[in-house]
């Protein structure tokens, strides 16, 4: 029972990763209905340039600070070059566009940075901690706790500031946002830096986690299940399905695995979330919308 | 302004409704035809047959399989390179434990069997729409890659599932030299957009696009929407098993379930998007552009002095330039290549007036 | 055809105490009103007066919380989309619903997918009944196309066509099935004078000619005045009017939601 | 078979639709593009159609000399009609069908005919509007006449066509007996007629066939037959001694398109049919100034250097010749008054050599309508020679 207990708290924190990655997916969708394929690109892109500033030498702050200013200004050229030209295009289109972006990133995160793997020690010591008779590793811990921090800044960031309530408008009704004044490419801009921020700190604890290399930009296909479980629209839906997602996973890996084969957890997501949305197509929080015609 | 229209009127519907109604289009394909069959055997030699050509008609089928889901059914998809190596898989199976059976039925076999693993991944279909789908199609792509690793008994027991090609013969005429594999793609993919072209000209096809457009009103007007979405998933799931088996057993010889990851997945969709949605030339042009667009790049980089850039690069650069044309064709011209040549046909059409 | 079984059954679409609502808001309330097989009966109304959901709920968009449907004598108690495609009934609708990206022709074709016998593999390999099909499908397509008057744009993109003319071909794709009933939402909405006197034309010509029930709605009372038998008036989900053009006219609870502020 | 079978040389309209149908049964008369397609009549088909027809109207009394007032844009049904009263000896009187309803109205009241073929409501509502009650009305298209009284009086083409029966009814039509009569208001709202006989429209239709070398492989489009003397003298007559084959376009919209389709061997237009066009072209050509636009200009001279005249064929002349429906038109005909110098250079810079014919039309008042009858005949007097 106690090992159950164990592999489904590991699960679980694992879970708190993918969230973090559904949340820039859930904060971009919210405001600019974009499905965005390229937040692992983006997640990749942040880790590699932060890890290779650290090799280099630079401090961590500085570091930390520099990959953020790159995000804001990879934000400003997706939002000039991406969403401004393809605004009012079917979401298909534009899910398409950032398929292409994230190649776009890949590509010049590692010509610019190469493509071997980075350690990166972020001195948190991964030794198992005893907790209640359970083992559980640090490193899980911190990673929660930042995860929560960050949940937390976010949400003080929507509902207390005038930027965060625009947003909230413009995530509502994009024409009634325009209508009273809001200037939506700002808007944009602000929240893929914000998602680039969320990318960044992600990228960190997975890469402190795998290393960094380019793997890191396949979560995306973990968070994808995550969004259909928790719905594409809410942050509190992101972090429950990532949850699920992890803890599921883990345990089918463990309990199933010896029956059907290992391997399973890249697939296992996808048919819990299918299940899922045989159930409720419209996920965990999500709204269904009426039909007008 | 090439050819003359005059005269060239319908006095009965079949007529009217043939794929070509112009002349001089029946002509230029015949022609084309007539090419590639007889002049290009001697013409081209074994690069290009293996390295080009043969490719890009896989590719080309492929573009059509997914193109008929996505591109004229509108159900985005990517799970196009599971679909292939359930249609190569099969095959091999079927050549593997049905001794004797022609190379072409067991191929027919291979993607009547991705069809079927298609419409199981395409039921969702009717409770879930757009990117919920892209779940369901995902699922298919990594599920299919791990059975087909994890069960070695699809790759009849060969290390890390790897397959390799049946002698490829015909009623006794081998097949097996690069000319060979070139006529024999050729043929399959020739007849399989004969019957493309077919499908999205009939009613199937319309209301392929009639649910594409606007799903509801086609309800309305009683169309079965499960049934018309099921048979575009088993249709696109068909052309994309074909295409699987030409890709492994022409095109590479040996192929793993990994030579179907992802990547290949994107890879046809980036195919339809450059070459044009819904648009039957379009996978042509497409797959020629995938082709032929990282020969060409890597030539380019050759002109440049060594060491400027090195070889390691050309990959990320490739990468980042697809990415841009992705963008640049979605913004610019969202219906492809294929767009662009329509467009400049209408135009000589009624050159030299305006409209 | 339509005509000879309409005439059997007197009345072709009766409502009984229909009751829609959305997430508890309701749209209509217990309204009932009754069809004759081969009249122009039109639905009026202020904006939001539920015109558009009854309408959903009689072809089966919606399905009506409360309340019975019958058509032509059989009794429904939901009615899928595709059922009432079946039945008989076609529409059309507010904002036009055509298919963008195909030509005029394919969109009429398009409509009678329900009157296809052969399979879509003889389709695919023009085998067996496909052949003489098509030129059967395409010369009932055609029909329509000359009825209405829209020959000269039979191959261009419908996205392309003006305003005016998508309308027309909407009301060609939903004629080209044949219909015994046809719901017309809102057909002249955005028209000039002149569009509309033409559409009302086609629309009495259609029920005239073809002998097809029609019920629509419609903001100009000139125009329903005009051309309709049969008028039923709604305001807020409720049935506020319900008879021949003139005793409606004369209604003072309609005169009030007209004269009202309201509209 | 009495007297023509000897005589190589029919003398009327009628007879020489016998002769066509008698030595190329299967060949193509008509051609009338409906619903999309363009539909087919044989020349065996037309005689008979026309003869069923002829019988009909017989039967209902149509004595040799009355006249049927036919109101129609060119339909096959139209000419068949005509050719119809004609083989019984009558008068087809044709009104030009794009006239407007005011200008109408009083014509139709001044001739108060017996026998009228309409095309359908529009023009019955003019009937109506002139208080004519005509002794047969045909109609050819019976859209919006559900509530129009289905008495004996008003009757569906194809219902009549219907009633013809089989049985021989030879031509009764004479050559010097009018075949068609043209009415229009002249000044003073005074009745003006032009009456042209069987033998004044083969002779003139034979002049054009010699001067032009017409042969039976030649297309022509009848956009607007039945609106003048001229078309009936230069395409109807030419079409029958001739038997080439005659298309009529799906509808007024849609006759360029048709055009293009067909692209006609043998056009038979007047001044406006030539500058139409030519006004069409100069809006649809590119925008003056563009490189496209001078390249058209540069290819588009009277005179032109060999390079013009090579190059610029295949750049322009040629496309655009194609476009507008020319690229087959052997003889393209101008009846009437000369075209304007503009157009006429215009089509001169295609190599498109515009022929003229002149109109000989005589109008002139009517005597006393109608005309008494005379031993079984309706007395009119063909025009004076």
């Amino acid at each position: 029972m106690e090992f159950f207990f164990e592999v489904l708290i590991g699960g679980l924190l694992a879970g708190v990763m993918y969230a973090l990655v559904a949340i820039g997916f859930v904060l971009i969708y919210k405001a600019s209905g974009v499905f965005n394929f390229a937040q692992g690109a983006m997640v990749l892109f942040s880790a590699l340039t932060f890890v290779s500033l650290l090799e280099r030498g630079v401090p961590f702050w500085l570091a930390f600070v520099i990959s953020l200013t790159a995000m804001v200004l990879l934000a400003v050229a997706v939002e000039r070059a991406v969403l401004r030209p393809l605004v009012n295009r079917s979401p298909i289109t534009l899910f398409m566009a950032t398929l292409g972006l994230s190649y776009v990133i890949e590509g010049f995160a590692q010509a610019l940075w190469g493509a071997q793997v980075h350690g990166l020690e972020l001195g948190i010591s991964d030794e198992p901690l005893e907790l209640g008779g359970m083992l559980l590793s640090q490193f899980d811990i911190f990673a929660a706790v930042t995860a929560a921090l960050l949940v937390l800044a976010l949400s003080l960031l929507f509902n207390k500031t005038r930027i965060g309530l625009s947003l909230r408008a413009v995530a509502d009704d994009p024409l009634a946002a325009l209508a009273v004044g809001i200037r939506l490419q700002r808007v944009w801009v602000l929240v893929w830096a914000v998602a680039g921020f969320v990318g960044l700190v992600a990228g960190l604890l997975w890469g402190a986690r795998l290393g960094v290399q380019f793997s890191l930009s396949l979560v995306v296909l973990k968070a994808l299940p995550v969004l259909i479980i928790g719905g594409f629209t809410s942050i509190s839906g992101a972090i429950v399905g990532g949850l699920i997602i992890g803890a599921s996973e883990k345990l089918a890996e463990v309990y199933l695995g010896p029956v059907i084969g290992g391997g399973i957890e890249n697939w296992f997501p996808y048919v819990l979330a299918l299940l899922f949305l045989l159930v409720r197509p419209a996920g965990l929080f999500g709204e269904r919308a009426i039909e007008r015609v | 302004m090439f050819y003359q229209e005059a005269g060239q009127f319908s006095t009965r519907y079949t007529q009217d409704h043939r794929v070509f109604r112009l002349r001089q289009d029946r002509y230029g394909l015949s022609t084309l035809l007539l090419f590639a069959f007889v002049a290009v055997p001697y013409l081209g030699n074994d690069y290009w047959f293996s390295a080009i050509l043969i490719p890009f008609l896989v590719l080309s089928l492929a573009g059509l399989g997914l193109n008929l889901l996505t591109g004229y059914a509108g159900q985005l998809s990517l799970g196009s390179a599971a679909f292939m190596a359930v249609g190569a898989f099969a095959t091999y199976n079927v050549e593997l434990r049905v001794p004797g059976s022609p190379l072409l039925l067991s191929m027919a076999l291979g993607g009547g069997v991705a069809a079927l693993v298609a419409v199981l991944f395409g039921l969702p279909s009717l409770r879930i729409k757009g990117f919920y789908l892209l779940v369901s199609t995902l699922a298919a792509q990594f599920f299919v890659t791990w059975a087909l690793t994890r069960f070695s008994w699809f790759s009849n027991n060969s290390a890390s599932g790897v397959i390799s090609a049946p002698r490829l013969e015909i009623s006794g005429v081998d097949l097996n030299s690069p000319v060979g594999r070139y006529l024999l793609t050729l043929a399959v993919v020739v007849g399989l957009f004969w019957l493309g072209k077919n499908l999205v000209c009939s009613e199937l096809g319309r209301n392929w696009m009639a649910v594409r457009d606007m799903d509801t009103a086609a309800a309305v007007m009683g169309i079965a929407l499960l049934k018309t979405k099921l048979l575009a998933f088993a249709i696109s799931g068909f052309f994309l098993g074909v295409a699987g088996a030409l890709w492994a057993f022409t095109y590479l010889g040996t192929v793993e379930p990994h030579g179907f990851d992802l990547n290949r997945s994107f890879q046809i969709l980036f195919i339809i998007i450059i070459g044009g949605l819904g648009s039957i030339l379009g996978n042509f042009l497409g797959a020629a552009f995938i082709v032929l667009f990282p020969v060409l790049l890597s030539n380019l980089v050759a002109l440049l002095p060594a060491g400027l850039i090195d070889a390691g690069q050309i990959e990320n650069l490739q990468k980042m330039a697809f990415g841009i044309l992705i963008i640049v064709f979605l913004v610019k011209e969202p219906e492809g290549l294929a767009r662009l040549w329509q467009k400049f046909r209408e135009r000589a059409r009624l050159w030299p007036l305006r409209y | 055809m339509a005509q000879t079984q309409a005439t059997k059954v007197e009345h072709l679409l009766v409502l009984e105490n229909i009751g829609l609502s959305f997430k508890g808001v309701k749209a209509v309330t217990d309204i009932s009103f009754a069809v004759a097989a081969g009249e122009i009966c039109a639905l009026i109304g202020p904006n939001g007066a539920g015109k558009s959901s009854l309408l959903n709920v009689i072809n089966g968009v919606y399905q009506a919380q409360q309340g019975r449907i019958r058509f032509a004598g059989e009794e429904h108690r939901r009615m899928r989309p595709h059922d009432a495609a079946v039945r008989g009934i076609a529409r059309t609708f507010q904002n036009i619903a055509l298919f963008k990206g195909m030509s005029v022709l394919d969109n009429v074709l398009t409509g009678r997918n329900l009157k296809r016998r052969s399979s879509w593999i003889e389709q695919a390999l023009r085998i067996g009944r496909a052949a003489g099909e098509d030129d059967r499908q395409r010369e009932a397509a055609e029909r329509i196309i000359d009825f209405l008057h829209i020959q000269p744009w039979r191959d261009t993109l419908v996205g392309k066509l003006p305003y005016g003319l998508q309308k027309r071909v909407e009301l060609a794709r939903a004629l080209a099935a044949e219909p015994r009933l046809l719901l017309l939402d809102e057909p002249m909405a955005g028209m000039n004078a002149e569009e509309k006197q033409q559409m009302s034309r086609f629309i009495v010509d259609i029920n005239r000619e073809l002998g097809t029930t029609v019920v629509l709605i419609e903001h100009d009372i000139g125009v329903v005045m005009g051309i309709c038998d049969h008028v039923v008036v709604l305001d807020y989900g409720r049935k506020i009017g319900d008879g021949p053009p003139d005793e409606v006219r004369q209604n003072p609870e309609v005169i009030a939601a007209y004269l009202g502020t309201r509209h | 078979m009495p007297t023509f079978t000897d005589n190589p040389q029919p003398g009327t309209l009628p007879q020489w639709l016998q002769q066509q149908a008698r030595q190329q049964g299967t060949g193509i008369a008509l051609r009338h593009k409906r619903l999309g397609v363009w539909q087919v009549r044989t020349w065996h088909q037309l005689a008979a159609e026309v003869q069923h027809l002829a019988t009909a109207l017989h039967v209902r009394g149509f004595v040799p000399g009355a006249s049927l007032v036919i109101v129609s844009r060119p339909r096959p049904e139209a000419l068949i009609a005509a050719l119809a009263v004609q083989w019984l000896g009558g008068v087809a009187a044709l009104l030009d069908p794009l006239e407007t309803a005011a200008a109408q109205v009083p014509l139709l009241r001044e001739l108060h005919s017996e026998w009228v073929f309409v095309e359908g409501h529009e023009e019955i509502q003019r009937l109506r509007a002139a208080g004519l009650a005509p002794r047969l009305l045909i109609y050819a298209d019976g859209r919006g006449l559900a509530e129009v009284s289905q008495a004996g009086d008003t009757l569906a083409f194809a219902q009549l066509l219907q009633q013809g029966s089989d049985h021989r009814l030879e031509p009764q039509a004479r050559a010097e007996r009018t075949a068609f009569a043209f009415y229009r208001l002249g000044v003073g709202q005074r009745l003006e007629q032009q009456r042209i006989s069987h033998a004044e429209l083969l002779q003139e239709g034979r002049r054009l066939v010699h001067g032009e070398q017409l042969g039976r492989q030649e297309e022509a489009l009848a956009a607007r037959t039945f609106a003048a003397g001229c078309q009936a003298r230069y395409l109807l007559a030419p079409w029958l001694i001739v038997g080439f084959r005659l298309n009529f376009p799906e509808n007024l919209e849609t006759r360029d398109q048709d055009r293009r389709e067909l692209g006609p061997t043998l056009v038979v237009g007047t001044r406006e049919t030539y500058e139409r066009l030519h006004t069409q072209v100069l809006a649809r050509l590119p925008e003056p100034g563009s490189w496209r636009r001078r390249l058209v200009d540069w290819a588009l001279v009277a005179h032109p250097s060999a390079l013009q005249r090579h190059l610029g064929y295949w750049l322009i002349r040629r496309p655009l010749r194609d476009v507008l429906g020319f690229s087959r038109t052997r003889a393209p005909l101008l009846v009437g008054e000369a075209l304007a110098p503009p157009t006429l250079a215009f089509f001169q810079a295609l190599a498109i050599e515009v022929c003229t014919w002149p109109d000989p039309a005589k109008w002139h008042c009517p005597a006393l309508w109608p005309a008494p009858l005379v031993n079984g005949w309706i007395e009119d007097s063909t025009q004076p020679a």
